[in-house]
């Protein structure tokens, strides 16, 4: 039996298109990113950031300017020429003020750009931004073609080794090899198909009934029929995700840090962990995963100690059962663990109400920065990397709203020298922890099941991606 | 004819619409009665005889103010059931009661004799609730039923015994006029009797008046002071029984009267001449029996005749009524 | 005084018994009756119990002991979250019959209210009826529950309405036909001729006699709502947690269908037998009830 | 043409404008929105708030009903927000799915029940009707999502003859088309069929006890020629009426079939575009649906007109 | 084996139906016995309920399964009953041929007219299609429908009652049969198409030379209309003679009740009807005796005792009764006045 050159990759989500710098959605990315279109940078699998399109870039030393050498040669697959003014011309969508990026703040922080010449581009920030070569990494920051960009939702066109084949939409999607790839000798697959399944059993009937070959960031649930199977590997990478319970601050009684401490003396990360993200996560004490720059063991800072809740709800003044709702979105994380969550909050008095609520009116509800944040505890995955700035936005759903983080954090952004940011943001997660901010679980560990034989499959994944041109048969 | 009639039906029409079947051209019509006038004394009893759909049910459903009628009044001492208020009509309805042909479905299956029987009683607001049980009772008594029956269901009933339970909820208002549509036609010759007899010795007992629906003229004979012949939603012969159906003056009186099988010995074949149906919805011209008539002639197809006396008390619509009386009559059992 | 002695009494009919004690002597000898009986009384009764008793909580969450095989202690094992079976089951019967109960409750009275009129009515008011039905008809329970529950939230109330409304026009329709058929009866005709209106003629002829099919209909229209609960709790739209039922069960064993499978025959097997046992006790009625084999003339 | 199919066109029409109300109103209700789920959590509010205005999700609601009105008279049912696409292609790759998918659940159902159902009656009381009518029961209480999940265990995991879920499409041919829509038809239909089976049977009982087929026995046909050619064609009428009723439940099972086969379908495409508050897909797929339901029913009363000669269209 | 005498068409010999019914097995017809000659007529009358329907239904080989017949039925000395079906289906509707009681529900609401009277034709003549519907045609035109061939593919709703029993006859005529049983044919027809159709039927009857059995319960039908008559009760055969034999004569209490129950036109008014006391007893628990037992005027305990035998009371002219010296003695004379 031949060398097979083809596979068939599963997917929870749809995309909702595939344009990645003007919608949100992570399948957009976990589709495009690095397979149709390309970025200046390259995030690795262990999170460090390597040349792409760029060859190398330097940086001013009040981490301002960065200026990027750009590759040469390059051509997008509707055969123009990649250049400084694509760039140009990509970053500036970006920022336009009808731009729907995801990332459209970013952009906007670019005070200039400046394209000397075809091959070289140069940044400057508004603010110093030591973390730019990494962010210009990701999806929302896709190099795209000027004229085609418009219809790139149906019709992308990017750098990339992939082209779009077909996508029958609700169902499947294909990517075929591009011919004319600067490098297409090292492709070894000619064809990926990408297949959208988001029930958890027909997850697992897919790879078991051999439809599928792989399934990156499968549910949680079916993972462990695999890890027995010999005609399965299974990847457990760590995320930079994390997993929290949010604590409504601006809600009484939950201002009081006593009562969120109780919050968290309540939780059993473990059972947690097992219960939820069936043992699939590393417990963490503040809003920061491990392996990050500066990561500190802050989980014994709200350790489990039910009794200590009691007595913290009672120093409090706080008269059980205390009342809350628990607002639930859709992914299995969230409905389990708000299931254990409940059942753990009512040993210490706590009546938490189950509340399940769609994405649509979780997003309006409980997060919107401008919505109603009408809700008192609810579960959800942090899935950004380094995304402590969050918690100094005034009108994050956290309402967290701390002089003293706020200082702290600009303070971190305006060292520029690697250990004594390591140092402040140590630092930051403890001031969190101690805050109690809220009832910090874990990072999850994301699961990926491939065939046996198929090769190069990522098992770290730093981002939502899943770079095709690395995987081959065996 | 010097006391006011207890009932004084005059010119009664009803035409039925038909679904509409195209835009364009008008719906049909049946003309189920067609100009129909009769009266009936205090004590005395109508018959009415005719074939299927000659409208003899549709002239009870307007007689009982069940239905509108297209054209013309219906007074029941003294009062237009037509032009009184529901109110007034509701209680008026003590006056006059209705038996149906079918013992098994004029009863509803899932009430008591005694809630049906006392049923008009219900709906009269001068009514004693308590006294119920107790008319019931009574009436059921009349029509020879008993005590123990009033908390059984129909269905424990024969078919006899039912008839005489729809009779006794005719009675229990004690009412001047009870139509009968068919009250016998469903049931057994041997049960038949039964009921008649029963309806004789109320009439006698009370001063009853009955309208006596049914297509056995020898039932009407047997219980009707007179009798009407309904063709066609109109009265081709009215008079007493005996005039009748000794000297029918009505072409269609005297088919009908042939086509009654005889029951006797040696009674042998005897042939009828085969009968065409006519239409209800042709607006035909002339007699409507015409088609059928074996005497009719170029006159009878174009002059419709009108209902007049042909002897005391008997009146006839044709033209040739002389004719038809003077034929030797068909022998009469008995 | 005469009258009634000049007319021979009928003998009274002998040998026939009273209808109720024909019905249950026929009852208990009808095998689909006595078996849908039983089975809806199993469910009613478990429901019951766990009012009282359950082996375990239903609520109670022990990760620990996740996943156990059936052992004395769990007769049937624990879920995913360490719960008992058996005591889901129990305290899962509960949210079953209440929603069936409500939800039949709700079409029932808007379908057979509605039915009454139209029938009662007829002409424009039975058009605009029953085109309402037909409309109404058009969104399935499922359809309705998923955008109720996106305006409402999900849950129990959400889902009973749902349901509720989705019977509503069988239960019109089928109304409607059955009361056209008593309304063309003679006994109605009497009652006019006694002076009833069309309310008290509904009231005290049609209802009654259409209640033998309503009620027949009413235990099909049980299970079926049984059938939607569970799957609007395995699309998440049904009752929520801690709250155990059966379509919650269901839907939480079947991601771990290849790993536990026996986690989703309990729940499924517990509502196929809710659904049997409503159904054989309906078809056991309808036969009972049969006018044409309980009483012939 | 009859006036009686005049009135129930515009019966039929005035209910499907009570209909787009309906709807409109209700998703209307719906909170969240489009803007802010496209965007997903972590946009800024600034980018959702130009989404919004490109959407035209800020005008007003009267205005935002009759534009959708208007363009479904002219045939536009304007682009998903979600997709970009135009909702009536989207539609249609979803009709592509679903239409099939509903005619083969509903002839298997056909088929199994009618033989079912006259198998039974022809042999009422014998052991073959108990046994089938056993089954039925059983049918009619199986949760059809369940049952799917046993049929993929078997037919997908442990014999691999068929694959556990997903549309292979008909570019390669019918069969694989076909082949994928096996199972979850399948599972649809066992329920209905088992529904309409118990009907069948019924109807076929009832048309036996008729007069007419005493006098064609009293012919000298036999029994099973009496039930094809006597019986079969009059007990057609509830069987009918049942099947269109059907049609609206086999909708509402496609929903839940679809998403444990992972198919492609119409009430994916509705289940999926309300959790992403793609409400100008929603607003179309539940009238198409709402649609189909009532027009399903008026063909099936025009049906009985065509099998049985007494109703004329006027008598509906 | 004896051999049948030739003319004798049907012999039907101590028949017995046993039908479930809901309140328990019942012997619904017991011990009728008579012969029938080609060309005879035989009426059959009795209350609602008395077996008249059922004896004619086991003639024809079409009673439930789960009856139980007992007592042979011959047809050209060929046994009858416990006939295979399929052998049966080549007899009914060939051979012996059945009208029924209502022309409403008898025909099949979905066929054209045509295709139904073509049906016996082509299955029993094995007649093309072409042919069966000229012989049909033909047929429609005999029993006095107007217009058949215009009419031919009307549908039976299209018709009124009158017409539908027509057609029926039509259908029965079909493929000549030997033996035609009329079951009440005229029951639910008014008085003047009651006439038409039974002329229509003793010609067609006349005319082949047919046997032809008439059941009603209307006295005058079966004075006029045939040479001998039965009169059933509670299942059996209480009295059996020629026609004018029995009407003059009139041997059984019971016939002589049913006689008298009718009103008669003409009788005088205000007379009381005689009406035969009690109601007709129920199959299930029919007692030993005679079963007219509790409503005769005449009973006495021997009665009640045993199924009283047949008593011979003039020729061909038999009663199932031990009180005949009492009962025709009352009724000489009162009858033909
Ligand atoms: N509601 C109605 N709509 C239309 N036509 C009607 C209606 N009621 C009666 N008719 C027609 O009116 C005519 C008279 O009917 P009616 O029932 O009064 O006849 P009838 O003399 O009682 O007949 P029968 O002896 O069969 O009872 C018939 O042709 C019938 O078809
Ligand atoms: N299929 C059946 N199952 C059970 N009982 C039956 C069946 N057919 C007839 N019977 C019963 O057998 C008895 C005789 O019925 P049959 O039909 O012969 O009466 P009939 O003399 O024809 O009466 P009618 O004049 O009403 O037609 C009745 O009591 C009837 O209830
Ligand atoms: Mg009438
Ligand atoms: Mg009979």
């Amino acid at each position: 039996q031949g060398k097979k050159d083809s596979v068939v990759m599963g997917m929870t989500l749809e995309p909702p298109g595939l344009d990645p710098t003007n919608a949100a959605a992570a399948a957009i990315a976990e589709v495009t990113l690095y397979n149709i279109y390309e970025t200046l940078t390259k995030i690795n699998e262990d999170g460090s950031v390597s040349p792409l399109l760029a060859e190398s870039w330097t940086a001013s030393p009040d981490l301002k300017t960065y200026t990027f050498k750009l590759r040469k040669g390059v051509k997008f697959q509707n055969g123009e020429a990649f250049d400084s003014a694509a760039v140009k011309f990509s970053f500036e969508r970006n920022a336009a003020a009808n731009s729907t990026n995801k990332d459209k703040s970013l952009f906007q922080a670019i005070e200039k750009i400046d394209a000397p010449d075809a091959n070289t581009i140069a940044l400057t920030m508004k603010n110093s931004e030591p973390n730019l070569p990494f962010l210009l990494g990701q999806a929302s920051a896709s190099i795209v073609e000027p004229k085609s960009a418009a219809t790139n939702v149906t019709q992308p066109v990017g750098t990339g080794p992939y082209q779009l084949g077909a996508w029958a939409k609700g169902s499947s999607l294909t990517l075929n090899k591009w011919a004319d790839y600067r490098n297409a000798s090292a492709i070894k697959l000619s064809k990926v198909t990408i297949r959208f399944i988001s029930d958890p059993a027909a997850q697992a009937a897919a790879l078991l009934s051999g439809d599928v070959d792989a399934f990156p960031r499968i549910a949680t649930r079916v993972v462990a029929q695999f890890k027995a199977d010999p005609r399965f590997t299974v990847l457990i990478g760590g995320s930079k995700a994390k997993t929290i319970v949010a604590i409504n601050e601006k809600k009484k009684p939950l201002d009081d840090v006593r009562v969120r401490r109780a919050i968290l003396a309540a939780i059993d990360r473990k059972a947690m962990i097992d219960g939820a993200a069936e043992g699939f996560g590393t417990p963490i004490g503040s809003f920061y995963t491990p392996g990050s720059l500066g990561y500190v063991d802050t989980t014994g800072i709200n350790p489990y100690d039910p009794e200590k809740a009691k007595k913290l709800l009672a120093e409090a003044g706080v008269t059980t059962p205390l009342e809350l709702s628990l607002k639930l979105p859709p992914p299995p994380y969230a409905r389990q663990g708000g299931e254990i969550l409940a059942a753990q909050l009512a040993k210490v008095g706590i009546n938490a109400k189950i509340e399940n609520v769609e994405w649509a009116q979780w997003l309006s509800q409980v997060f919107a920065p401008n919505g109603p944040h009408n809700y008192d505890l609810t579960i959800v995955s942090h899935v950004e990397p380094f995304d402590l700035v969050k918690l100094t936005e005034p009108d994050f759903y956290l309402g967290y709203n701390s002089e003293a983080f706020n200082a702290l954090y600009k303070q971190i952004v305006s060292t520029p020298d690697e250990a004594g940011r390591a140092k402040l943001l140590g630092d930051a997660q403890k001031m969190l922890a101690t805050d109690a901010v809220a009832g910090f679980l874990f990072q999850p560990q994301w699961p990926t099941v491939i065939n046996k034989k198929l090769k190069g499959v990522w098992k770290e994944v730093p981002q939502f991606e899943n770079d095709f041109s690395a995987w081959s048969w065996e | 004819m010097t006391a006011a009639p207890l009932l004084d039906v005059k010119d009664l029409e009803q035409r039925y619409t038909l679904p509409r079947e195209s835009l364009l051209r008008p719906p049909g019509q049946v003309r189920a009665l067609n100009g129909v006038s009769v009266q009936v004394q205090a004590g005395k009893s109508l018959g009415i005889v005719g074939e299927s759909g000659s409208g003899k049910s549709t002239f009870a459903r307007v007689v009982m103010a069940l239905e509108r009628p297209t054209a013309g009044e219906v007074t029941l001492l003294g009062r237009d059931l037509n032009r009184i208020s529901p109110e007034e009509l509701r209680r008026a309805r003590r006056d006059f009661q209705m038996v149906f042909q079918d013992p098994y479905g004029s009863l509803d299956p899932r009430q008591t004799i005694a809630r049906i029987v006392a049923e008009p009683l219900t709906v009269l607001d001068d009514a004693d609730r308590t006294t119920f049980r107790a008319r019931v009772a009574a009436v059921l008594k009349q029509v020879g039923l008993r005590d123990a029956d009033m908390d059984k269901y129909p269905h424990e009933f024969s078919g006899g015994q039912r008839q005489r339970i729809a009779i006794a909820r005719a009675l229990i208002t004690q009412p001047k006029l009870i139509v009968a549509d068919e009250p016998v036609s469903a049931l057994d010759v041997s049960v038949q009797a039964q009921v008649l007899n029963l309806m004789q010795d109320l009439q006698e007992q009370f001063g009853l008046s009955y309208i006596l629906i049914s297509h056995d003229l020898a039932v009407v004979d047997y219980l009707c002071d007179e009798v009407a012949v309904m063709y066609l939603g109109r009265v081709v012969e009215q008079g007493r029984p005996e005039d009748l159906f000794e000297r029918c003056a009505h072409p269609y009186t005297r088919a009908l009267l042939d086509a009654v099988p005889r029951a006797r010995a040696g009674g042998g074949r005897r042939r009828r001449g085969a009968q065409a149906i006519a239409s209800q919805s042709a607006a035909a011209t002339g007699c409507p029996y015409v088609v059928r008539c074996p005497l009719g002639d170029q006159h009878c197809r174009e002059v419709p005749p009108l209902l007049r006396r042909v002897g005391e008390e008997h009146l006839a619509a044709c033209h040739k009524a002389e004719a038809v009386m003077a034929l030797p009559q068909a022998a009469v059992e008995g | 005084m005469s009258a009634q002695l000049s007319t021979p009494l009928d003998a009274p009919v002998a040998a026939r018994p009273v209808p109720a004690r024909t019905f249950w002597s026929r009852a208990l000898r009808h095998h689909s009756f006595v078996l849908g009986g039983a089975l809806s009384l199993l469910v009613v009764a478990s429901a019951l119990l766990s009012l009282v008793w359950t082996p375990w909580s239903p609520y109670e969450i022990d990760i620990a002991a996740k996943l156990r095989p059936p052992s004395a202690a769990h007769w049937l094992g624990t879920d995913s979250f360490g719960r008992d079976i058996v005591s889901l089951l129990l305290a899962g019967a509960r949210s079953t019959i209440l929603v069936g109960i409500i939800a039949v409750s709700i079409g029932l009275s808007f379908g057979v209210c509605l039915g009454l009129i139209a029938s009662a009515k007829r002409g424009w008011t039975e058009e605009i009826i029953m085109r309402f039905s037909d409309f109404t008809f058009a969104f399935p329970a499922v359809l309705s529950a998923i955008m109720l529950a996106a305006v409402a939230g999900p849950g129990m109330v959400t889902s009973i309405i749902a349901i509720g409304i989705f019977q509503i026009p069988t239960l019109t329709r089928l109304t409607r036909g059955s009361a056209n058929a008593i309304w063309a009866r003679e006994f109605v005709l009497a009652a006019r001729a006694s002076g009833k209106g069309a309310f008290r003629i509904t009231i005290e002829h049609v209802l009654p006699n259409i209640l033998s099919i309503l009620i027949v209909q009413a235990t099909i229209q049980f299970a079926l709502a049984i059938l939607a609960e569970a799957a609007l709790s395995y699309l998440g739209l049904g009752t929520q947690p801690p709250q155990p039922s059966w379509g919650r069960m269901l839907n939480d064993a079947q991601t771990m269908l290849f790993q536990s499978p026996m986690l989703a025959v309990y729940p499924g097997a517990a509502i196929a037998v809710a659904v049997l046992g409503l159904n054989l006790l309906g078809d056991g009625l309808r036969d009972l009830l049969d006018p044409r084999l309980a009483r012939e003339r | 043409m009859s006036v009686f199919v005049l009135r129930r066109v515009l019966t039929l029409l005035a209910t499907l404008v009570g209909a787009s109300v309906i709807i409109f109103l209700v998703l209307d209700a719906l909170p969240g929105n489009a803007a802010q789920m496209l965007m997903g959590a972590d946009a800024s509010a600034d980018a959702v708030r130009a989404l919004t205005v490109k959407l035209g999700l800020d005008q007003p609601l009267a205005v935002r009903y009759l534009h959708w009105i208007q363009g479904l008279l002219v045939g536009d049912l304007g682009n998903s927000y979600v997709y970009g696409t135009p909702v009536a292609s989207l539609i249609a790759e979803r009709m592509v799915l679903t239409i099939p998918l509903a005619i083969m659940s509903m002839l298997i159902t056909v088929v199994l029940a009618l033989s079912a159902g006259v198998y039974t009656a022809a042999n009422h009381n014998k052991l073959g009707d108990v046994g089938v009518m056993s089954l039925t029961q059983i049918g009619i209480a199986l949760p059809n999502f369940w049952f799917a999940i046993l049929l993929v265990l078997l037919f997908a995991v442990r014999l691999q003859w068929l694959s556990a879920g997903g549309f292979a499409g008909w570019d390669d041919g019918i069969w694989p088309g076909v082949k994928s829509l096996l199972l979850p038809s399948i599972s649809l239909a066992v329920v209905q069929a088992a529904i309409l089976a118990r009907v069948t049977r019924s109807a076929v009982l009832e048309v036996l006890r008729e007069d007419f087929v005493r006098t064609a026995r009293a012919k000298g046909l036999g029994k099973r020629e009496v039930l094809w050619s006597h019986v079969l064609r009059n007990a057609m009428i509830p069987v009918m009426t049942v099947m269109g009723l059907q049609f609206a439940n086999l909708l509402a099972g496609t929903i839940v079939i679809e998403n444990v086969f992972y198919l492609p379908g119409l009430g994916r495409l509705i289940f999926q575009s309300i959790a992403n508050r793609d409400l100008i897909v929603v607003r179309n797929c539940v009238m198409l649906l709402a649609a189909m339901v009532v027009i399903v029913n008026f063909v099936v009363d025009v049906l009985y007109a065509f099998i049985d000669p007494r109703i004329k269209v006027h008598d509906l | 084996m004896t051999m049948a005498d030739p003319a004798t068409l049907i012999e039907v010999d101590n028949l017995g139906v046993r039908l479930n019914t809901s309140r328990g097995p019942a012997q619904a017809v017991r011990g009728v016995s008579f012969t029938l000659k080609r060309g005879e007529t035989l009426g059959l009358v009795g209350e609602s309920g008395c077996g008249k329907s059922v004896t004619a239904l086991s003639l024809m080989g079409l009673l439930p399964e789960s009856a139980v017949v007992t007592g042979s039925i011959k047809l050209d000395g060929h046994e009858l009953a416990r006939l295979p079906d399929a052998d049966y289906c080549k007899l009914r509707g060939n051979r012996i041929s059945m009208i029924f009681q209502e022309p409403m529900t008898a025909l099949n609401p979905m066929h054209t007219i045509g295709h139904q009277v073509a049906e016996p034709l082509r299955r029993h003549k094995k007649y093309s299609a072409a042919q069966a519907r000229k012989e049909a045609i033909a047929l429609l035109d005999r029993v006095g429908l107007p217009d058949p061939a215009k009419r031919i593919d009307a549908y039976p709703h299209q018709f009124s009652g009158g017409q539908r029993q027509r057609v029926t006859i039509a259908m029965a005529l079909a493929c000549e049969p030997d033996l035609l049983i009329a079951d009440e044919p005229t029951t639910a027809l008014d008085v003047t198409i009651q006439g038409q159709i039974l002329d229509l039927i003793a010609d067609l009857v006349e005319e082949r030379g047919m046997s032809m059995i008439l059941i009603s319960h209307d006295l005058g039908v079966i004075a006029e209309n045939v040479q001998r008559m039965m009169v059933m009760y509670g299942g059996t055969v209480v009295e059996s003679g020629p026609t004018d034999e029995v009407f003059r004569r009139m041997g059984h209490p019971y016939t002589q009740g049913l006689f008298r129950a009718r009103p008669k036109l003409g009788a005088r008014k205000g007379t009381q009807l005689t009406t035969i006391s009690g109601t007709v007893p129920e199959l299930a628990d029919l007692p030993v005796g005679c079963a007219f037992g509790d409503r005769c005027p005449l009973v006495i305990d021997r009665c009640r005792a045993a199924l009283p035998p047949m008593v011979e009371v003039g020729p061909g002219h038999v009663v199932r009764c031990i009180r005949t010296d009492v009962s025709m003695a009352a009724t000489v004379g009162a009858l033909s006045a």
